[in-house]
């Protein structure tokens, strides 16, 4: 039964936020339902999926153990740090925002427990129209700009995604007989599907759900949106939206695999992932904007995560510990980079540098941030980066083990030559200079990001490897 | 017992710059904790020396890793400079970077961690253990070298060097990876023939790159110019040397290493030998021309394996040997003058605050210690009997020599013959670069105000550079006292030819003779100076012209002036300035400079053009979402065109 | 024995060879000219002369002409001058020989540079440039001469003596040729340097010791009188056969160094000094026959 | 299959071509409500018994596709006072033209794909997926912001065509449907916003952020 407070408890949450009047107590009952939602996510990892909640619809296996561990601990710390933030943005109401990040994480819990493809695609749906209203916070033009594309792009995809739901149904109610969409049944009689309505069905839903990760050429409405929300919600779409976007492209996965089209959906996730890095590296060499910077960035790894599926096996178990390092590094960086665009009150080079001057601690943070997501150690994300390259050359893949490493470097020298602009020099005197500096309230939740990015690199704690293992068996990886 | 000593020296190293962090007092900690470090790292090398290789494992719960130290006599040999340097290094920055002074406590905290993770990467048995620890050094060494990021030429420096040494580890990535397919283990294991050739060469690039050998050199002038002269000491001294000890460590797995690889090293490293010391000779800045001369030496010490593997290959073990042996000593010799040169270098930059050789002149008189230091460390890298220097390119000398006395040998090892002229460029010319240098910082007169108030720099300053010295000399005195060492790093390192000849035998003439030459050379100028004594001071000659200023003084650019023109095809000089030919010239500014050919005159054009290249693909991101929505549509129906055949 | 007959033999000779050359060039030129032993006189006069020190100078400006003196007389225990063998002969001792001048030149160089004159400085530059391109000449005559002897150390490399000269006589012509023009560029004789010139700024090594005076400056006037003899009994030496008794040998040896010093002054009286930037390209000749006496012998 | 499903699938057709082809926005709109009601009326005719379910989906289908959303969308319209031209980047021929040959695609590839023996003769997927393409085309060509909601809702209609063939498994469509019409206050509420902040509905206003 306690799979399903794992729903209720942010919906009461955002309930609750809606009701109270004060601007002032909101961001602490947005901390307080994800501090409970992260407790009890734990109690039930631990307890393995025994005894929870269970039906047909919604389960906890262990890919979704998985995913909804990431996605409860990012939210809990950007809810920590929404604490501090709504606090600088006190003349924004936040009533509405605080609604809709409740409402945001109900829904994202809501995908890793679907076991039926349309509960899963009406979640996706809902979490994109919670975001489309985060997006808006700042209520300037851009921002509704960026709102704007986001809400075409998404729906649009979401759209797609919705009709290769109905395609795989009615392929299962041509092979099976009964219109069955329950993942159990699907991938256990996958074999009967007809192959054709099987690949259509994943094209569209790779389609679909590929413009939720933001896999390129979907990605287009990333770099607006990231750009224009406030940096926490970057953090939370880099590391939530699209993470649960990328479980719902695995279960697809999983299907299509086991209807023995496994080869085919490989196929097209390699394409995607090295597209996505390419375009990626591409777009951000020479970037002026550090937020739009790392919207690249993250759709460079959404390309390594189906990079990873796309070599399969051994690449399964470093997309799936990827998954982990991405979201916690992705979240040090949005933050980090939140605070410097508040500390310059501009996010283009012409007007940002000497970060490590005005704002140490955050600007700090950033370039760790910068260090771990492009895969140096002692941080988590070189051993899943390492991983998709061991992957791809044990399965004798040169030339993608080759490309991946150049299109590496490639995003090392933009990402790096961007990073170092904003954090290395000195701070232009502007005589109306931001009175935003580095705050213990805006920092600890980053450093804790960033503590868990490490631990991920120096000590991956035996039950999360074994959760990562399972789950990689899960998805026929070793 | 070594091991244990290793990693309590590890630990101390490590450890040292965090006190830092509490509170500005602690920082009189830093030297303290590396220096004990140090020695005990020392003691640990030494017995590792000697001792069965020692193994430490401890469990490292990540893929792949496994906390995996394994200290034999190859690993200790590289280790032991690493640890007197991080000594001198600790010792020397107490007071040149003060605690006063901006960023000292992260320079220290860096210097320790970046130190302790170096021989940590030495010492590493697991390759996974060896990859982290080597971005570790990378990263550290970077944030050391960007200090002082208010200047923008630092910021330059920085940005290709991290760019440069990152391009390394995803080499590296690709070295341990295929290591990993080939022998299916994340030990250094036994690399099978049928990969080694793809092994070899991604090594190369890796490998070559933080050597900074030509011509992957780009990053290094630059990188060690900029950084605090310590830590220039300990990257020019060491940590450079992680590609040679990464190549000699993958060469040591190979057996029987293609003679074509051997070919590549040789002519690699003579190519950067000699160009190394020509656009030495073409710097004004003191830290600059030192850098280069890394380069030179780095060059050499390749040289020498490319002698080790050629030889092998065609089963000459006894010229083999000399060629290893070369280059191994060479190893200690370049780290021990040249972080030498660059911690009494950078006392003179210190007492004077510019790097320009040109503005400096006359310090030997203000500051007599340095100016010996440094003068002993020009005599040792110039290779001059009877410092350490001359030893191992003596040894290099001969196994070229010894490779034409065989009969009918060869191609690849006729091509041995080539060391003898190259060395013999090389050091000629680095005998002029390195007369220049000290003759226009040290000697003459002052060249500016502040030069002429330049004091000696602080004992503890001076301290850190007299075990350098002594090691110069004693290894310059005594090579048969370290043959032994030499001979236990090789039998890792090249096994099948560690016993083709008895070094010790080989290098006891030699150091007779060098004696000899110490003693006399000493005595007679003993002699001289005391029968000199109280003799008349006079203004400078100068053929009877009785006004000479300072300004009048041959500059180190006109000095080398020369010698750059004769390598002009390769260096082009940029030259600013009028000529004046006109009768009575009025007041004019005249500078030159030499670009580095291969930096600014090839890649970053070629970079920059690439980069305009890339900007078309921002047409991608054109701001309209209709268009945003045909990529969806298009995509979709290129899919079901895919899918349905 | 062996060794006092040889120091004595460099420690006396070498003057001589001065004097020859001198009286060549005055005979030449058709004058008297000045004594045989006028150097000897000289070196006298100057030991005997107190020294004035420039103000800016150190200890280095007079650890130049001392080591400048020991050097060459330490480079001479390693030729075989009387009987077949040096009285130090090791292998790799030709290296030794070849960096023991380097680190001559390393010292009179710098102190030239310590007075801080324009003039030293200009001298010490050319010095080293030159050098620079005579050294590969030396080691290229050197590695044809080991292929030839078989033997990595100067006693048997230089008396290949007769049986080098059936085996590669063309060989060791090209090498005595290089090492003959090597001998007049290090030795800063014509073409090279003109030694009799004192306020030209034409010159290399006279203008590096302007400031020196008194015994020190009879140090370096003895010291390259030194250098001339060892130069000269390495090419001496090669002409020679294969020598046995110690004493004929010697005297051989002595006839021949004279000889050639015969020549060089011929040579100085025939030409003037060479346009500075022709020196390189005379340099790069002799390196190139030296380089192709290596070849040579290679096949 | 009644041979009146495929006829009002025809008229569904018929009406993708109409909204491409007309130059008013307002009848564009009426059009989208049209095909909405259309829908509401298939699942009568593809279903013989009539059961509360049954009447539950057709009415909820008419309530806001037919109805709630056309409205919403008119009267985003009347708030937005602006001309009512559709002013397309593409001219109404080519469009046309691509809407036939999108058509034409989407009956080949219908051919490609394995159908139950009822629905081989009919209409359906093919009309699904010209719908789809037909929306696709509105959204792509159209510089109203207004015209590409309409856009969005064709191609909604579209996967709604197909999801009548899964009548069984459609307990969620309602579901689906309540997603559909919060998506669409959304981008009501959006598009008020975008009236206040730039005066105007054009997208090319709305092309700032780019590289």
């Amino acid at each position: 039964m306690m799979a399903v407070y794992l729903i209720v408890i942010p919906l009461l949450g955002a309930l609750a936020a809606f009701l109270v009047p004060a601007d002032r107590v909101r961001p602490w009952i947005v901390a307080a339902a994800a501090a409970m939602h992260t407790a009890l996510t734990l109690v039930i990892v631990r307890m393995r999926g025994k005894d929870v909640y269970d039906s047909s619809w919604l389960r906890l296996d262990s890919l979704g153990r998985l995913v909804l561990l990431v996605i409860s601990i990012l939210f809990l710390i950007c809810a920590a740090y929404c604490v501090g933030y709504l606090h600088v943005r006190a003349n924004r109401p936040n009533r509405i925002f605080c609604t809709a990040l409740l409402g945001f994480l109900g829904m994202t819990t809501l995908v890793t427990l679907a076991q039926h493809l349309t509960i899963l695609w009406v979640a996706m749906e809902a979490t994109t129209l919670a975001t489309a209203v985060l997006l808006y916070f700042n209520q300037n033009r851009r921002s509704l700009e960026a709102t704007w594309k986001y809400l075409m792009i998404g729906s649009v995809g979401i759209a797609l995604a919705l009709l290769g739901t109905l395609f795989l149904a009615y392929g299962a109610l041509l092979g099976l007989g009964e219109p069955t969409l329950l993942f159990p049944d699907l991938v256990r009689r996958a074999t009967r599907l007809p192959v054709p309505w099987v690949r259509t069905a994943f094209v569209f839903l790779l389609v679909g759900y590929g413009t939720k990760m933001g896999l390129a050429p979907m990605h287009t409405w990333k770099p607006d949106a990231y750009g224009e929300a406030p940096g926490v919600v970057g953090a939370l779409l880099a590391g939530g939206l699209t993470t649960s976007a990328f479980l719902a492209l695995l279960r697809i996965y999983r299907i299509v695999d086991a209807a023995g089209q496994g080869r085919f959906a490989r196929e097209l996730l390699l394409f995607f992932g090295l597209l996505s890095m390419a375009v990626a590296a591409a777009l951000m060499i020479g970037q002026r904007d550090f937020k739009r910077l790392l919207a690249y960035s993250s759709i460079e790894h959404m390309g390594i995560l189906v990079l990873g599926i796309g070599i399969g096996g051994a690449g399964i178990f470093a997309a799936l510990l990827h998954v982990i390092n991405n979201a916690f590094t992705k979240g040090v960086l949005f933050l980090a980079a939140g605070n410097i665009h508040r500390a310059f009150k501009s996010k283009r080079l012409e007007d940002v540098t000497g970060a490590l001057r005005r704002v140490p601690l955050s600007a700090g943070l950033f370039v760790a941030g910068f260090f771990a997501i492009t895969g140096s150690p002692p941080f988590g994300p070189f051993f899943s980066e390492l991983g998709v390259l061991i992957a791809a050359i044990g399965s004798h893949r040169y030339i993608v083990g080759a490309l991946y490493l150049l299109l590496l470097a490639l995003v090392f020298i933009g990402m790096g030559a961007t990073v170092l602009a904003v954090v290395l020099g000195v701070p232009p005197d502007d005589p109306a200079g931001s009175a935003f500096r580095d705050s213990a309230s805006k920092t600890i939740p980053i450093l804790a990001a960033l503590g868990l990015v490490l631990m991920m690199g120096i000590w991956i704690p035996a039950p999360l490897s074994a959760l990562l293992h399972a789950a990689a068996r899960f998805l026929g990886g070793s | 017992m070594s091991a244990t000593l290793v990693l309590a020296g590890i630990v101390l190293c490590a450890i040292s710059g965090l006190p830092a962090l509490a509170h500005r007092r602690a920082m009189l900690l830093a030297a303290p904790l590396i220096i004990a470090g140090a020695i005990a790292g020392l003691a640990g090398c030494a017995l590792g020396l000697f001792a069965a290789p020692a193994i430490v494992n401890f469990p490292w719960p990540v893929p792949g890793g496994a906390f995996q130290v394994r200290l034999d006599a190859l690993s200790a040999f590289f280790a032991a400079p690493v640890f007197l340097l991080a000594g001198a290094g600790g010792l020397y920055a107490e007071r040149y970077w003060p605690a006063t002074r901006g960023g000292a406590a992260s320079v220290r905290m860096f210097f320790g961690i970046m130190t302790a993770a170096l021989v940590l990467m030495i010492a590493a048995a697991n390759t996974i253990l060896f990859v982290v620890t080597w971005e570790i050094v990378a990263v550290t060494a970077f944030l050391l070298v960007a200090t002082e990021h208010e200047l923008p030429e630092t910021r330059r420096a920085a940005w290709i060097y991290l760019v440069s040494s990152h391009v390394a580890t995803l080499a590296l990535f690709a070295v341990v990876v295929l290591m990993h397919a080939a022998t299916g283990t994340w030990t250094f294991a036994p690399i099978p023939s049928s990969s080694a050739r793809a092994v070899l060469w991604l090594a190369l690039i890796a490998f070559g790159i933080k050597a900074g050998l030509m011509p992957f050199h780009i990053w290094l002038p630059g990188a060690h110019a900029s950084a605090p002269s310590h830590v220039s000491a300990v990257m020019s001294g060491v940590v450079i040397k992680m590609g040679i000890y990464g190549l000699v460590r993958v060469l040591s797995l190979i057996d029987g290493a293609p003679s074509s690889f051997g070919v590549t090293l040789l002519l690699a490293g003579i190519a950067s030998s000699i160009f190394g010391v020509a656009f030495a000779l073409a710097q004004h800045d003191l830290k600059r021309l030192l850098a280069y001369h890394s380069i030179e030496n780095i060059g050499i010490i390749v040289t020498g394996l490319g002698i080790g593997l050629v030889a092998q290959s065609h089963n000459m073990p006894s010229i083999a040997l000399l060629g290893y042996a070369g280059a191994l000593l060479h190893v200690w010799n370049h780290s021990l003058f040249k972080s030498l040169l660059f911690l009494s270098g950078g006392a003179a930059i210190h007492a004077v605050h510019t790097r320009e050789m040109d503005r400096m002149g006359g310090l030997a008189r203000r500051m007599p210690a340095t100016a010996a230091a440094f003068l002993a460390g020009a005599a040792a890298i110039t290779g001059l009997p009877p410092l350490n220097g001359f030893i191992s390119e003596w040894l290099l000398y001969l196994a070229g020599f010894a490779a034409i006395t065989r009969p009918a040998a060869a191609a690849p090892v006729l091509l041995l013959i080539l060391v003898v002229p190259a060395l013999a460029l090389t050091g000629a010319l680095a005998l002029a670069c390195f007369v220049k240098a000290f003759g226009t910082v040290f000697l003459g007169v002052p060249r500016s105000e502040v030069v002429a108030h330049a004091h000696e720099v602080p004992p503890s300053m001076r301290a850190a550079m007299a075990p350098l010295l002594f090691a110069c000399v004693f290894i310059g005195l005594a090579p048969a006292a370290v043959a032994p060492l030499l001979g236990r790093a090789l039998q890792i390192a090249a096994p099948r030819v560690a016993g083709a000849a008895n070094l010790t035998d080989l290098l006891q003439p030699i150091q007779t003779a060098a004696v000899i030459v110490a003693g006399v050379c000493a005595i007679a100028v003993v002699l001289l100076l005391a029968a000199t004594r109280g003799a008349r001071r006079a203004v400078t000659w100068d053929c009877g012209y009785n006004e000479p200023t300072a300004r009048m003084q041959y500059t180190s650019s006109s000095f080398a002036r020369g010698l750059v023109a004769f390598f002009g095809w390769a260096m082009p000089a940029e030259v600013h300035g009028p000529r004046a030919f006109e009768l009575f010239p009025g007041a004019a500014k005249f500078e030159s400079h030499v670009p580095d050919t291969v930096l600014e005159r090839a890649l970053l054009p070629s970079l920059s053009r690439g980069e305009r290249l890339l900007g078309y693909a921002r047409a991608i991101q054109s701001g309209r979402v209709q268009l945003y929505l045909l990529y969806v549509v298009l995509t979709l129906l290129a899919l079901l065109a895919w899918s349905a055949q | 024995m062996n060794v006092l007959a040889q120091l004595l033999l460099v420690l006396l000779a070498s003057p001589l060879v001065l004097g020859v050359i001198n009286r060549t060039k005055a005979r030449v030129a058709g004058r008297r000219g000045q004594p045989l032993l006028q150097a000897y006189f000289d070196l006298l006069k100057l030991l005997r002369k107190r020294t004035v020190l420039s103000t800016t100078t150190t200890w280095v400006f007079l650890a130049g002409p001392a080591v400048a003196v020991v050097v060459p007389i330490l480079a001479s225990l390693l030729v075989p001058l009387a009987g077949p063998r040096a009285p130090v002969a090791f292998t790799g001792d030709l290296i030794l020989f070849i960096y023991l001048f380097a680190l001559a030149r390393f010292l009179t160089t710098t102190a030239a540079l310590d007075t801080g004159s324009a003039f030293e400085g200009m001298g010490a530059a050319r010095e080293v440039t030159f050098a620079a391109l005579a050294e590969p000449a030396l080691f290229f005559g050197m590695l044809a001469l080991a292929r030839i002897s078989g033997s990595l150390s100067l006693s048997s490399m230089l008396t290949v003596g007769g049986a080098g000269w059936h085996r590669a006589s063309a060989a060791l012509v090209l090498v005595i040729a290089s090492w003959f023009i090597v001998l007049l560029a290090e030795n800063s004789r014509l073409p090279f340097d003109d030694p009799n010139t004192h306020l030209e700024l034409t010159m290399i090594h006279e203008v590096m010791v302007l400031d020196h005076s008194g015994p020190a400056f009879g140090l370096i006037l003895y010291g390259s009188a030194l250098k001339l003899f060892v130069f000269s009994s390495l090419v001496a030496r090669l002409l020679l056969p294969r020598g046995g008794s110690p004493l004929i040998d010697a005297a051989a040896l002595l006839a021949v160094v004279l000889l050639i010093a015969i020549v060089i002054g011929l040579v100085e009286s025939g030409m003037a000094r060479l346009r500075l930037v022709r020196i390189p390209q005379l340099l790069i000749t002799a390196t190139l026959a030296a380089g192709f006496a290596a070849v040579l012998v290679l096949r | 299959m009644p041979p009146i499903a495929d006829s009002i699938l025809i008229l569904l057709l018929l009406m993708n071509f109409f909204i491409l082809g007309t130059a008013n926005l307002r009848a564009a709109i009426r059009a989208v409500a049209l095909q909405g009601l259309l829908l509401s009326l298939l699942p009568l005719f593809v279903e013989s018994t009539l059961t509360f379910r049954l009447v539950a989906l057709v009415g909820a289908t008419a309530l806001i596709k037919g109805m709630v959303i056309p409205a919403l969308l008119l009267k985003a319209l009347r708030d937005v006072h602006i001309r009512h031209e559709v002013e397309p980047y593409l001219g109404f021929v080519p469009s046309l033209f691509l809407c036939g040959v999108g058509t034409a695609l989407a009956l080949l590839f219908a051919d490609s794909l394995p159908l139950a023996p009822a629905e081989r003769a009919s209409l359906f997927v093919p009309a699904s997926l010209a719908t789809l393409l037909a929306g696709f085309l509105v959204l792509t060509t159209r510089r109203k912001a207004i015209s590409q909601v309409t856009g969005y809702l064709v191609l909604e209609n579209g996967i709604y065509v197909f999801g009548l063939l899964l009548y069984q498994a459609m307990v969620v469509e309602v579901g689906v449907l309540l997603d559909l019409l919060v998506g669409i206050f959304i981008m009501g509420i959006v598009l008020n916003h975008i009236q206040r902040e730039f005066s105007s509905v054009d997208t090319e206003r709305l092309s700032r952020l780019r590289e």
